[in-house]
């Protein structure tokens, strides 16, 4: 029977011969990421109606499953069965395509995340321009959806999500430039080096505050959840979406959510190094720790109005991040 | 300290209004210190007096006397606690001067009076129902008003 | 509805009738340009169900539960307000102990809708967390009411001349264990809601009513009171045992969200007040007047009935001829006027401070509608 | 198996069917849809003392698109009968309703000879699935209608395999000592 | 100079009540939860519950409703139907059906005020449901029967 034991082994070198080392590592990648979004998003609905639950004094999802886990399998699988509303006056193509655009960048970045030494799909060079080149191309897409489903108050919570993720953005790079000086490199590997004795959250506080406080702004939840706003506009820019595409825009929400923590993790809390555990655990337990503080504050504080937000951004956060990047470039210039 | 004001209001009133209308109210059971019967085209004049003595528009309400509708239009203070409850026969049919002009809280009030026993007041902003639908063409609380077939009864389809 | 053509840049949104911060039915028609809003207009009746048409076909016995479905928050306050309508048009007595259990029962009526309020006024600004906390306190006290009355909501505790039956100890013992349990909640939030800057900002100086303003769209209860007009009806028209109570009428000049806001928070701590004082001199003695005929017959005439529910003036307006059916039963409701001023206040603000500006009146869409 | 299939599906997988069903009783989005007074009672059944999410119906959608259940909660005016009617057609199949409170059965204390403002009853203009009669039902009756309309979905719980407590007693004894 | 003092103040200030306010949540998250899990537990209900009405039992499986119809009189939403006949010419009335529409009762109490015999009292039944608009329609002299046969 040892021939069947090594049938893996042969296809495997069959693979590698064939494709290349590069294309197959890329193909596992991406088979890899696919499983371990459909995971992270069942897993992290269901921390955060367990952890909701718990701060408002309720249980949560409880009676399917054991401590309600596969309330959120369920809840995707309905989402799958049920009807998919293609309403009359709206402009089919961008409809239907929004919700696949919103999803598509979320899966690219996670080529570079840097889940441990070695455990990473591609180390490039340009990691991080990677992550935010395609941050920016969801907020198209909530726009055409918005925009497409011809219907007011997705409109307005479209165009409402692009100013905010344009106000958001410029103090998202401003303090993840400030680790890059520090680091000297853009590639997740080297950042997360160059942190050997020092997490930079310690010598970089403000930049690790403002980075949370952008990233939350980015993957619009409260108190910055103004284009979903539920008690103004309804649903915001998901307001005519039903079934699997209304499923895609959460899973989109959630899968961001984890590539926005993973990056603080590995930009400002030391990536995966840990004292005794190997890699990957480390970096995960940050990641989760990190959801959890966005989860808290969720459901802890009401939601900004729409200029208020502007007037956050432009005039709070993005004078503090361009004076932490000088003083950083000073203090570097001093230091070496 | 409420009572002479009360005194004083009510002779003001009688004097602008003519006196034989006014009467005093036992406040203890009727809720209202002054009551003034008046003719309909008084109205705008007593609710500009009103205004100027700083009494607030508490509602106006139509009582459907069979031949005539019988309008209450109820004053209070803020200050001291004197109502006046003033009243105006009017026929079935005939239009009301509006005091949406001088009190901006009767512009709902006449359009409920219009909705539900279909007194017209002129010169209102908008004088549309409020609140049956718009093409309700009956007044439900006219004492003559029956719920035809199509309208209460058991069955009834949309 | 008329529907011009939209040449100029504006363009209708219909907020309502089904919208999650609405608080019943009612629908905005707005005038948008982009999301300043020009003109606004609301239109109401989706929950009319004709309380007075039916006032005028029933016994004033048999429409004991109707008062009780216009505002279902301040239930138990509507119920005892057309009660008290009635006693004082047909001159009946109420004993001393029917007295405190009605106030007893009122107050913590008007806690529980203060609650609510705050609740959904936190849940239309985008927190939802305080929302589950004044709901949980709000369970104790539909608990405690539910001693004493039977029901959560719907009360008609109160009947002619005094309450439907006693209370036992649990309903005193609960009371107690509950006010200190209130008072602690407050604070958390004072901590969690009223110093956040977040909440702050979103009400500070939105929606300014001024005294003049409040006055001439007849604006009563806590949004007159925010507006620095210190106008209460238990003050300035008492009835049943306010006179002999001690308690103060929060008022606030500022006449923004915010104050309207703080007063009705401050309310709640007035209310425990009252309680505590009721319960500490709660007689013996009967909860109903003997001889109380079934079908009273008031004697023909106008009367007014005055009474503070937990959103304003409510003002009973009944024409009695004599017979065992009211002829005309009006209900001055608080809202009715504190919707109307909406019309005012919106023009020039986003649709953000719309949904906290109507928040902050506290209106009830059965109570407008009637 | 209850179901507002417009028409029957070309191939009919029975136990496919049967699965579906299942998760869809135990993932029911009710619909934000307070009318009046039994609204309370609806939000008090969502909030912390009996709260809904426990049975993954406490996802409270505000758009008609997303929710799976319409739960009638209060007076349908005739102002209003012709936007419920439309708020249901915008729900995407499969979807239920249910008549909570007395005033959604059969127009509650507001029928009488000679009523000219409401609806009698949301079977008059909705295909009703549940009715939880009460003024206002209490919190727990609301969440016997879900649990009602679940079973309803999967022929008396015996194949709602997921929901754990299916062998606890769903009543109190008659007697109605808890 | 003091534009940027009330700038820095209010950073401050706005920080320091946000992480108040997450102190708060923090504090609740870890206190017990009150979810009373229906329908594995369930509330006690209050002695002056009011459930749908029920005829009072005497020893004998026998009721005290002798059909007066004063409380189908009394009843603002026409919920009662009663009916009674007289097995002997002088004895007295003995009903024979009681039907109510739960479905249109407001639980208003008047009825059971109002019963000269106090046949009627309150039920503790609260969890009703049922799949026709007849849910609420019971006749509760069979009731009765069925209950203690």
């Amino acid at each position: 029977m040892a021939w069947l034991s090594n049938i893996p082994a042969t296809v495997w070198e069959g693979l590698r011969a064939f494709l290349g080392p590069l294309a197959l590592t890329m193909i596992v990648g991406l088979l890899l990421t696919l499983g371990w979004v459909q995971v992270n998003a069942l897993f992290l609905v269901w921390l955060e109606r367990k952890v909701a639950g718990h701060i408002q004094l309720r249980i949560g999802p409880k009676e399917v499953g054991p401590f309600g886990l596969l309330q959120t399998l369920v809840d995707g699988v309905k989402l799958l069965g049920k009807e998919l509303i293609t309403p009359a006056p709206v402009s089919w193509p961008l409809f239907v395509l929004s919700p696949i655009l919103v999803f598509a960048p979320v899966l690219v970045s996670f080529v570079v995340i840097p889940f441990g030494p070695g455990t990473q799909i591609r180390d490039l060079n340009v990691g991080l321009m990677l992550i935010f080149a395609f941050g920016g191309l969801g907020v198209l897409a909530i726009l055409m959806g918005g925009w497409a489903s011809n219907n007011k108050y997705a409109l307005l919570g479209a165009i409402r999500s692009v100013a905010q993720n344009v106000a958001y953005e410029i103090p998202l790079l401003l303090s993840a430039m400030s680790v890059v000086i520090m680091a000297g490199s853009l590639s997740f590997q080297a950042i997360v080096q160059a942190q050997e004795g020092l997490w930079y959250v310690f010598c970089q506080p403000v930049a690790a505050l403002l980075y949370l406080v952008g990233a939350t702004a980015e993957t619009n939840r409260a108190p910055f959840d103004i284009p979903e706003a539920e008690s103004e506009l309804v649903a915001g820019f998901h307001t005519e979406y039903s079934g699997m595409r209304f499923a895609l825009f959460f899973l989109a929400e959630y899968t961001n959510m984890f590539i926005v923590a993973s990056v603080a993790t590995a930009l400002f809390f030391g990536g995966w190094r840990g004292p005794f555990w190997p890699g990957p655990w480390w970096f995960l337990l940050k990641v989760y720790l990190l959801i959890f503080v966005v989860i808290w504050v969720r459901w802890t504080f009401p939601r900004l109005r729409f200029d208020q937000l502007m007037n956050f951004a432009w005039k709070y956060m993005i004078p503090i991040a361009v004076l932490n990047l000088m003083v950083t470039a000073v203090v570097l210039k001093i230091v070496r | 300290m409420s009572a002479d004001f009360c005194q004083r209001l009510g002779r003001r009133l009688g004097q602008r209004l003519g006196a034989a209308a006014l009467g005093q109210a036992d406040y203890r059971r009727q809720g209202y210190h002054l009551r003034l019967e008046l003719a309909p085209d008084h109205l705008r004049e007593l609710a500009a007096m009103m205004a100027e003595e700083g009494c607030y528009l508490e509602y106006i309400t139509a009582v459907d006397r069979g031949g005539h509708l019988e309008l209450a239009y109820v004053f209070g203070r803020h200050q001291e606690a004197c109502r006046l409850l003033a009243l105006a026969a009017v026929p079935k049919g005939q239009g009301v001067l509006s005091i949406a002009g001088v009190f901006p809280a009767a512009d709902w009030q006449e359009r409920e009076v219009f909705d539900m026993l279909g007194q017209r007041f002129i010169g209102h902003p908008n004088l549309k129902r409020i609140l049956l639908p718009e093409d309700a063409d009956f007044h439900p609380l006219l004492r003559d008003f029956q719920a035809g077939p199509e309208l209460g009864g058991d069955e009834m389809e949309i | 509805m008329h529907r011009q053509a939209l040449t100029e840049d504006t363009f209708y949104l219909n907020l309502g009738p089904q919208h999650p911060s609405t608080h019943g039915v009612l629908r905005l028609l707005l005038r948008l340009d982009g999301e300043r809003i020009v003109e606004c207009q609301p239109i109401l009746g989706y929950s009319h169900r004709g309380h007075e048409h039916m006032a005028q076909n029933r016994t004033y016995l048999q429409f004991m539960p109707n008062p009780c479905r216009m505002d279902y928050l301040s239930g138990l306050m509507y119920n005892h307000a057309y009660c008290l309508a009635l006693e004082r048009a047909c001159g009946l007595e109420v004993p001393a102990r029917a007295e405190h259990l009605r106030v007893i029962c009122a107050e913590l009526n008007r806690i529980s809708s203060h609650l609510l309020w705050f609740g959904a006024y936190l849940m239309d600004l985008g927190a939802f967390t305080p929302f589950l906390y004044a709901f949980d306190d709000r369970e104790d006290i539909l608990a405690i009411l539910g001693l004493a009355t039977g029901s959560r909501l719907t009360y008609s505790y109160c009947r002619f001349g005094g309450v439907r039956d006693d209370v036992g100890q649990d309903f005193l013992e609960g009371i107690r264990a509950f006010i200190p349990k209130m008072r602690a909640r407050l604070k958390d939030y004072d901590t969690l809601v009223t110093r956040n800057v977040i909440f702050v900002n979103r009400t500070q100086g939105v929606g300014v009513i001024s005294p003049e303003l409040a006055r001439a769209h007849a604006l009563t209860g806590p949004c007159l009171r925010a507006s620095g007009v210190g106008y209460d009806i238990r003050k300035a028209e008492p009835y049943g045992l306010y006179p002999e109570l001690d308690f103060d009428i929060p008022v606030r000049a500022g006449g923004d969200c915010l104050d309207r806001y703080l007063v009705r928070v401050l309310e709640i701590e007035q209310s425990l007040r009252i309680i505590e004082q009721a319960m500490a001199r709660l007689p013996g003695g009967p909860v109903k007047a003997t001889g109380v005929p079934q079908f009273i017959t008031p004697p023909p005439g106008l009367y007014h009935t005055s009474y503070e529910t937990a959103r304003g003036h409510l003002g009973i307006f009944l024409a009695a001829d004599g017979t065992r059916v009211p002829y005309r039963l009006k209900f001055r409701v608080p809202s009715f006027g504190n919707l109307g001023i909406l019309p005012k206040l919106l023009p020039g603000t986003l649709v953000a401070d719309t949904i906290a500006i109507l928040g902050s009146m506290d209106v009830v869409m059965p109570e407008i509608d009637r | 198996m209850v179901g507002h299939r417009q028409e029957a599906p070309p191939v009919s997988l029975a136990v496919l069917s049967q699965v579906l069903d299942a998760v869809r009783a135990n993932s029911l989005w009710p619909l934000t849809f307070g009318l009046a007074c039994c609204a309370i009672e609806m939000m008090a059944a969502g909030a912390a003392r009996f709260d809904l999410d426990r049975f993954g119906a406490g996802v409270f959608r505000p758009s008609p698109r997303q929710s799976d259940v319409m739960i009638v909660a209060g007076t349908i005016s005739r102002k209003m009968a012709a936007i419920v009617v439309t708020l249901y057609d915008q729900m995407p199949a499969p979807k239920w309703v249910i008549a909570m409170g007395n005033c959604a059965i059969g127009g509650g204390p507001f029928t009488y000879p000679g009523q000219y403002a409401i609806v009698n009853g949301a079977d008059k203009i909705l295909p009703v699935d549940i009715f939880v009669p009460g003024c206002p039902p209490r919190p727990e009756a609301l969440i016997q209608g879900m649990l009602e309309l679940q079973d309803r979905l999967t022929q008396g719980g015996r194949t709602n395999l997921l929901r754990r407590f299916a062998r606890y007693p769903r009543r109190a004894e008659p007697g109605g000592r808890p | 100079m003091n534009a940027l003092l009330n700038y820095v103040r209010e950073v401050i200030g706005g920080t320091w009540s946000l992480a108040t306010g997450m102190g708060v949540t923090m504090r609740y998250m870890f206190k017990p939860v009150t979810t009373v899990q229906y329908p594995r537990q369930r509330l006690p209900l209050p002695a002056a519950f009011r459930g749908p009405i029920e005829l009072v039992r005497l020893e004998g499986g026998d009721h005290r409703c002798v059909a007066c119809g004063e409380c189908f009189r009394t009843c603002p939403s026409g919920v009662i139907k009663v009916q009674g006949h007289k097995s002997v010419a002088a004895s007295r009335n003995q009903g024979r059906f009681y039907f109510i529409d739960f479905a249109r009762c407001s639980l208003c109490g008047l009825c059971v005020e109002v019963c000269p015999e106090g046949a009627l009292r309150f039920s503790r039944d609260y969890e009703q449901c049922g799949l026709s608009s007849l849910v609420g329609v019971q006749d509760l002299m069979a009731k009765l029967k069925e209950e203690h046969p």
